[in-house]
């Protein structure tokens, strides 16, 4: 038996296992559904083991030439992560959380400090005025700086929106909406690629039926 | 002590990673680096976690013949195989040609992919049933929308054809892009990037304690 | 006759459509210029319908729009049409970078997505791939996302179908790595700024890494004249950014799923990265400007169908709702 | 005492490197012998070598001007380094075009001198050699002051305003629209006799939006046990129907009803997204509640509930700091709490110090975001149209106030 042209027809079979829940939830949907868990859990698993324990762990620990010693506490706390299966010790395993909170807390402080505030600030500092560019850059100018300064208006919770301050917060929430329209523009177009990609498969590689 | 030690923990570690992005040299590049080398073990155990638990629901639910027990015993199976395959592959486990590939080539992304391109479907009934210009702010993002979803292929251009090039839909979907989608993301991005750095500074400082749970 | 019965009705027409599409129709298929306009008018046909049976007040079924929706994503595939397509300054820019590069640049490659965003994001790669090899681009692949790796080799394997020569020019450890997955999400950027030795101790395969030419001499980003991510949420581009590109200094282009892309606009305006190709039409016009067409130009079509199905189902629903509260009023 | 010794060692190595300098130019280092009698390739200008700043004292830059013959008529560079006792090493070769060059391989401070070999056909042209360089170790990095200060002024506004509301000042927090929104909609489903939706999203207790969703929940609640009219409320995680429990039940005692309460308000489902979604969409087409709150973290199912919420004709209110599903929510809702006004509602209602006071503080890095967005503007504006010397000096210490590489 060719295992390809098998795997092209379980695959096609899985697919539309699938596609059936849109029709209604079914027995091929379900157990469709419940390869793909373990599936989908078995992959992560073995890829984890074989590039993180083995081509990391096991080389820098071990096999180097000169071993690591400090990436056994890594280990330490990775074990005690796995307490939590456990009711009566599961409690232990907030030391290895408390180390991920910790790190992930202490470098997306600074990551998001700097890249997502300092950095989008200072570039938002630009010219009302024709430095060369055009005068159609310094309107862009005008509309960045405007829908940025505005956007932040509308999430400041310290002052009411009346006056001038709440003409500014509404003209922050339209930008906030275009922005939120070409996130769906967007993300529209992603789904309807994803689907095109099934349908290729379904109909080109199964099927061949695609020029 | 149940609870000053994992506070003593984030304290540190979280300290290290802020200090040491000032302060660049010994002890603290050292210590960044080890946290960074036992992040990445940490992190392979969390997965690991995940699937042990998954295995051990999925074996009580057998145990208990609880409803739709059969699907769990089928989720099983699916890991098992994937995983002894993957052993019995060695370090070139996911070569092309060896059994892991083909389960990731023809079952694996097959179910993913399909899981997740069944949103298409849900996005076009959505659109048909629910999404609606209710007030001018809604008005504003259907309008949005529509120049992006136009822009982005080319039948926009199409539409648009009599127009000279540069006033063309796709420069107009550009122009949201680049110009008012860039200032409202902004926006939103400062916001969050504030929100992120008081949360982690509660964090650290041992002010947030709800990722240790209850008791 | 009961539910139960047009249930299994149904199956069997499924079936039966499917043993005709595999054992009776013609392969490949291709629809006639007539027949493409013929099947357009249809379809505008259904939506006039479908517009009169939503403003009496009859919303049709959701299966029915799901149906409408497959037709519209699917008989494209069928259709011969030249579609004029654009460029983008952000996906020109990530051109013009990689074409910058002088032969035997290093370019470090980060494939962070799984087989559900391949579809956008697999075209990218492949014309990438495919430029890289032909313009004498050394290339060090990685990935963020485990499943990452895995799609670089079937990438590698569409450029060498594509162009059959490069199979004898390319030399796995001399012209490009694949150092595979590591766990950690943006802390293995933080790690491969102090050494990528650090991150990667081997490669995919096991090789160490002090014994592969093409990386033994290099220690971190320092050593890397540019990057190419492809990403499909997190940990991609956004940490790529931060930790990459402001912290080492990194040079950088995205390509990005267009769920994502909107996001990282920002980022490309504040000249964090140099580039950037987002969804379907970011590939599409990346496979265009480096003449290397592929899926996402076929895609296209089909793309732009369904785009217009759902702004007609929009403007219908929409028609409808005014029309209700006008009539409740 | 030590200012001598300073001086001293200062003096020794500017005699140790004249000293190097009058050292004729290793012979060794390259091979410039001429054997094809091709001419040697023009060799690169202004060389230089420097520390690089603020490291471990770990590496030395080397910039210089490529040669004029690259990149036809030469195949790369090769850099050499030359240590204190004169010997050579070839640390890299490099392609042509290159302008610059980060050694790592070096040791603190000791001293260093590089020659950078334009290598064409006929051999390798050198370049001078560099003075010396050494690798120096420096306590902080400077060049990141700024995001010093700004951070500290930015988390120490979140620690001022924490500790003053737990002091017990008042911190004013404006009315969040959406609230009101949310209490009209509970009042309508009451006068209908429906029930009400609330899906607290699809995270579990340690998302701070799950969380904020529970805050919410008491209010709602609360507003529930007055009127007397039925919530509805299916999660997907068990920690998260716990605690939803023990707060509606809260709402119930302090509303003078404990009788009211039962269990069955609140049903866990099933952990698995696409089941739980079934599942709901079910209860919604059964029960046509009034009101649907969706509030808390949702993925791709938003759109789905939405869509069945308005196929019953519910009034639907959202909240979500996801933005990847905010788009669906605007549309499809009667009211949505973006973002961070989900957070800012929680804490409007729960008046918890530790939320309100991060709030505040956040506001605090608003207005400078803002000021210096403004002020930066106007100073670039006029810097450029006017060339106004001060409003340069003032642009100039934004950027460096901001500046980030």
């Amino acid at each position: 038996m060719d295992w390809q042209i098998f795997g092209v027809w379980l695959a096609a079979f899985m697919t539309l296992g699938i596609i059936s829940f849109l029709y209604k939830d079914n027995v091929f949907y379900k157990a469709a559904e419940a390869i793909f868990i373990g599936i989908s859990a078995g992959y992560w698993f073995i890829v984890f083991f074989w590039d993180s324990m083995v081509g990391k762990f096991y080389v820098q620990a071990i096999e180097s030439p000169e071993p690591e010693h400090h990436v056994w506490v890594g280990l330490i706390l990775g074990i005690l992560m796995l307490a939590r299966l456990s009711n009566k010790v599961g409690w232990i395993a907030r030391w290895p959380l408390a180390f991920v909170v910790g790190a992930t807390a202490g470098l997306y402080m600074m990551m998001f400090f700097v890249s997502n505030a300092m950095v989008q600030v200072q570039s938002t500092i630009m010219p009302l005025w024709e430095t060369g560019d055009g005068w159609f850059t310094v309107f862009n100018n005008i509309v960045i700086i405007i829908g940025v300064t505005c956007g932040l208006v509308y999430f400041f919770f310290s002052k009411k929106h009346e006056g001038a301050f709440g003409v500014a917060a509404k003209i922050g929430i339209w930008f906030l909406m275009v922005t939120f329209g070409a996130s769906f523009g967007y993300t529209v177009m992603s789904r309807m690629s994803l689907m095109l990609g099934r349908l290729d498969f379904l109909f080109g590689t199964w099927l061949e039926m695609i020029p | 002590m149940r609870r000053e030690i994992p506070l003593v923990i984030t304290f540190v570690v979280g300290v290290v990673f802020v200090i040491s992005y000032f302060i660049p040299h010994y002890p603290f590049n050292e210590f960044e680096s080890w946290f960074t080398d036992w992040f990445s073990i940490v992190g392979a155990f969390a997965i690991w976690l995940g699937a042990l638990n998954l295995m051990k629901i999925s074996t009580l639910k057998i145990v208990k013949q609880k409803k739709d027990w059969p699907f769990s015993a089928l989720t099983i199976v699916s890991f098992l195989i994937i995983v002894i395959f993957g052993f019995y592959g060695g370090k070139g486990f996911r070569d092309p040609g060896t059994t892991f590939d083909w389960l990731y080539v023809y079952v694996y992304t097959a179910l993913s992919s399909t899981m997740f391109a069944l949103l298409a479907f849900f996005v076009a009934s959505a659109s048909y049933r629910a999404f609606r210009a209710r007030n001018f702010e809604a008005t504003l993002l259907l309008v949005a929308a529509f120049f992006v979803m136009l822009g982005r292929v080319p039948v926009g251009d199409m539409i648009t054809g009599f127009l000279p090039l540069e006033y063309q839909m796709s420069h107009w979907a550009n122009w949201v892009m680049n110009i008012l989608n860039t200032a409202g993301q902004r926006a939103i991005m400062i916001g969050i990037a504030l929100g992120l750095v008081s949360t982690s500074l509660r964090v650290i400082l041992g002010l947030e304690r709800s990722y240790l749970g209850g008791d | 006759m009961n539910t139960r019965m047009k249930e299994i009705i149904a199956t069997v027409a499924i079936v039966a459509f499917f043993l005709i599409c595999k054992y009776v129709l013609p392969k490949p298929l291709e629809f006639s210029p007539l027949v493409s306009n013929l099947i357009i008018g249809a379809m505008a046909v259904v939506f006039i319908i479908i517009l009169i049976r939503t403003l009496q007040g009859k919303y049709i079924e959701r299966r029915i729009v799901f149906l409408l929706v497959g037709i519209a994503l699917l008989l494209p595939f069928f259709m011969q049409f030249d579609l004029p397509l654009q460029v983008s300054p952000e996906v020109k820019a990530t051109y013009d970078a990689l074409e910058s590069l002088p032969p035997g640049s290093k370019v470090l490659a980060s494939f962070d997505y799984d087989p559900p965003s391949a579809p956008e994001l697999q075209p990218m790669a492949d014309a990438f791939m495919q430029y890289a090899f032909e313009n004498d681009l050394k290339v060090i692949i990685m990935g963020l996302w485990p499943q990452g790796p895995q799609q670089a080799n079937q990438s590698i394997e569409a450029a060498f179908v594509a162009n059959p020569a490069l199979r004898e020019k390319v030399e796995y450890g001399v012209d490009y790595v694949n150092l595979g997955f590591q766990a950690g999400n943006e802390f293995v950027i933080v790690g491969m700024g102090k050494g990528f030795r650090s991150m990667f101790p081997t490669d995919m395969n096991g090789t160490p890494y002090d014994s592969i030419p093409l990386v033994k001499n290099i220690t971190n980003f320092g050593n890397i004249d540019f990057s190419l991510n492809f990403s499909a949420g997190k940990p991609g581009t956004v940490e790529w950014v931060q930790v990459g590109v402001d912290r080492y200094k990194l040079r950088m282009a995205a390509g990005n799923t267009a769920v994502q892309a909107p996001a990282v606009y920002p980022y490309l305006n504040a000249g964090q990265i140099v580039g950037l190709m987002g969804g379907m039409s970011g590939a599409a016009e990346f496979e265009k400007i480096t003449g290397k067409t592929g899926k996402a130009t076929t895609y296209l079509l089909s793309q732009s169908s369904a785009h217009l199905v759902v702004i007609g189902l929009i403007i219908i629903g929409n028609v409808a709702f005014f029309r209700e509260k006008k009539g409740g009023k | 005492m030590t200012k001598q010794a300073i001086l001293a060692g200062v003096i020794l190595v500017v005699l140790l490197s004249a000293g190097a300098f009058g050292q004729d130019r290793p012979e060794a280092v390259v091979d410039s012998s001429n054997l094809t009698g091709a001419i040697l390739p023009a060799p690169v200008t202004n060389i230089e070598a420097k520390n690089h700043k603020y490291d471990d004292g770990e590496r030395i830059d080397l910039f210089w001007e490529k040669s004029v013959d690259d990149p036809d008529n030469i195949f790369g560079y090769k850099v050499y380094r030359i240590d204190k006792d004169g010997a050579s090493e070839l640390v890299r070769e490099l392609l042509p075009g290159t302008t610059e060059y980060f050694d790592e391989e070096v040791e603190n401070d000791v001293p260093y001198q590089y020659i950078v070999a334009v290598v064409g056909e006929a051999g390798e042209a050198p370049s001078e050699m560099t003075p010396e360089v050494m690798a120096a170790w420096e306590f902080f990095n400077f060049s990141k002051l700024n995001i010093l200060i700004l951070g500290f002024i930015v988390c120490g506004s979140v620690l001022f305003f924490i500790s003053s509301a737990k002091s017990g000042k008042k911190l004013f927090i404006r009315k969040i629209g959406g609230l009101e929104a949310l209490e009209e909609a509970v009042g309508r489903a009451t006068e209908m006799g429906r029930p009400i939706l609330f899906i607290p999203g699809i995270l579990d207790l340690d998302d701070v939006q799950t969380l904020a969703a529970i805050t919410i929940l008491g209010k709602v609640s609360r507003v529930i046990a007055d009127y007397d009219s039925k919530i509805l409320m299916p999660v997907s995680r068990s920690l998260v129907m716990t605690s939803a429990r023990e707060t509606i039940k809260e709402s119930y005692m302090s509303a003078g009803r404990p009788d009211g309460y039962n269990d069955n308000m609140v049903q866990y489902i099933t952990d698995e997204q696409f089941g739980y979604v079934a599942a709901v969409n079910g209860i919604m087409v059964r029960e046509k509640p009034a009101t649907c709150l969706y509030l808390g973290a949702f993925f791709a199912e938003s759109l789905i509930l939405a869509e069945t919420g308005n196929s019953i004709g519910a009034i639907q209110i959202a909240g979500t700091a996801r933005p990847g599903q905010l788009p669906f929510f605007v549309a499809a809702c009667d009211y949505t709490l973006i973002g961070e006004e989900l957070f800012a509602a929680s804490a409007y209602l729960s008046g918890d110090p530790k939320q309100l006071g991060s709030l505040k503080g956040q506001d605090i890095g608003k207005i400078v975001a803002m000021s210096a967005i403004i002020l930066g503007t106007l100073a670039m504006t006029f810097a450029s149209a006017w060339e106004l010397g001060f409003m340069q000096s003032l642009l100039d210490i934004l950027n460096s106030i901001f500046v980030t590489n």
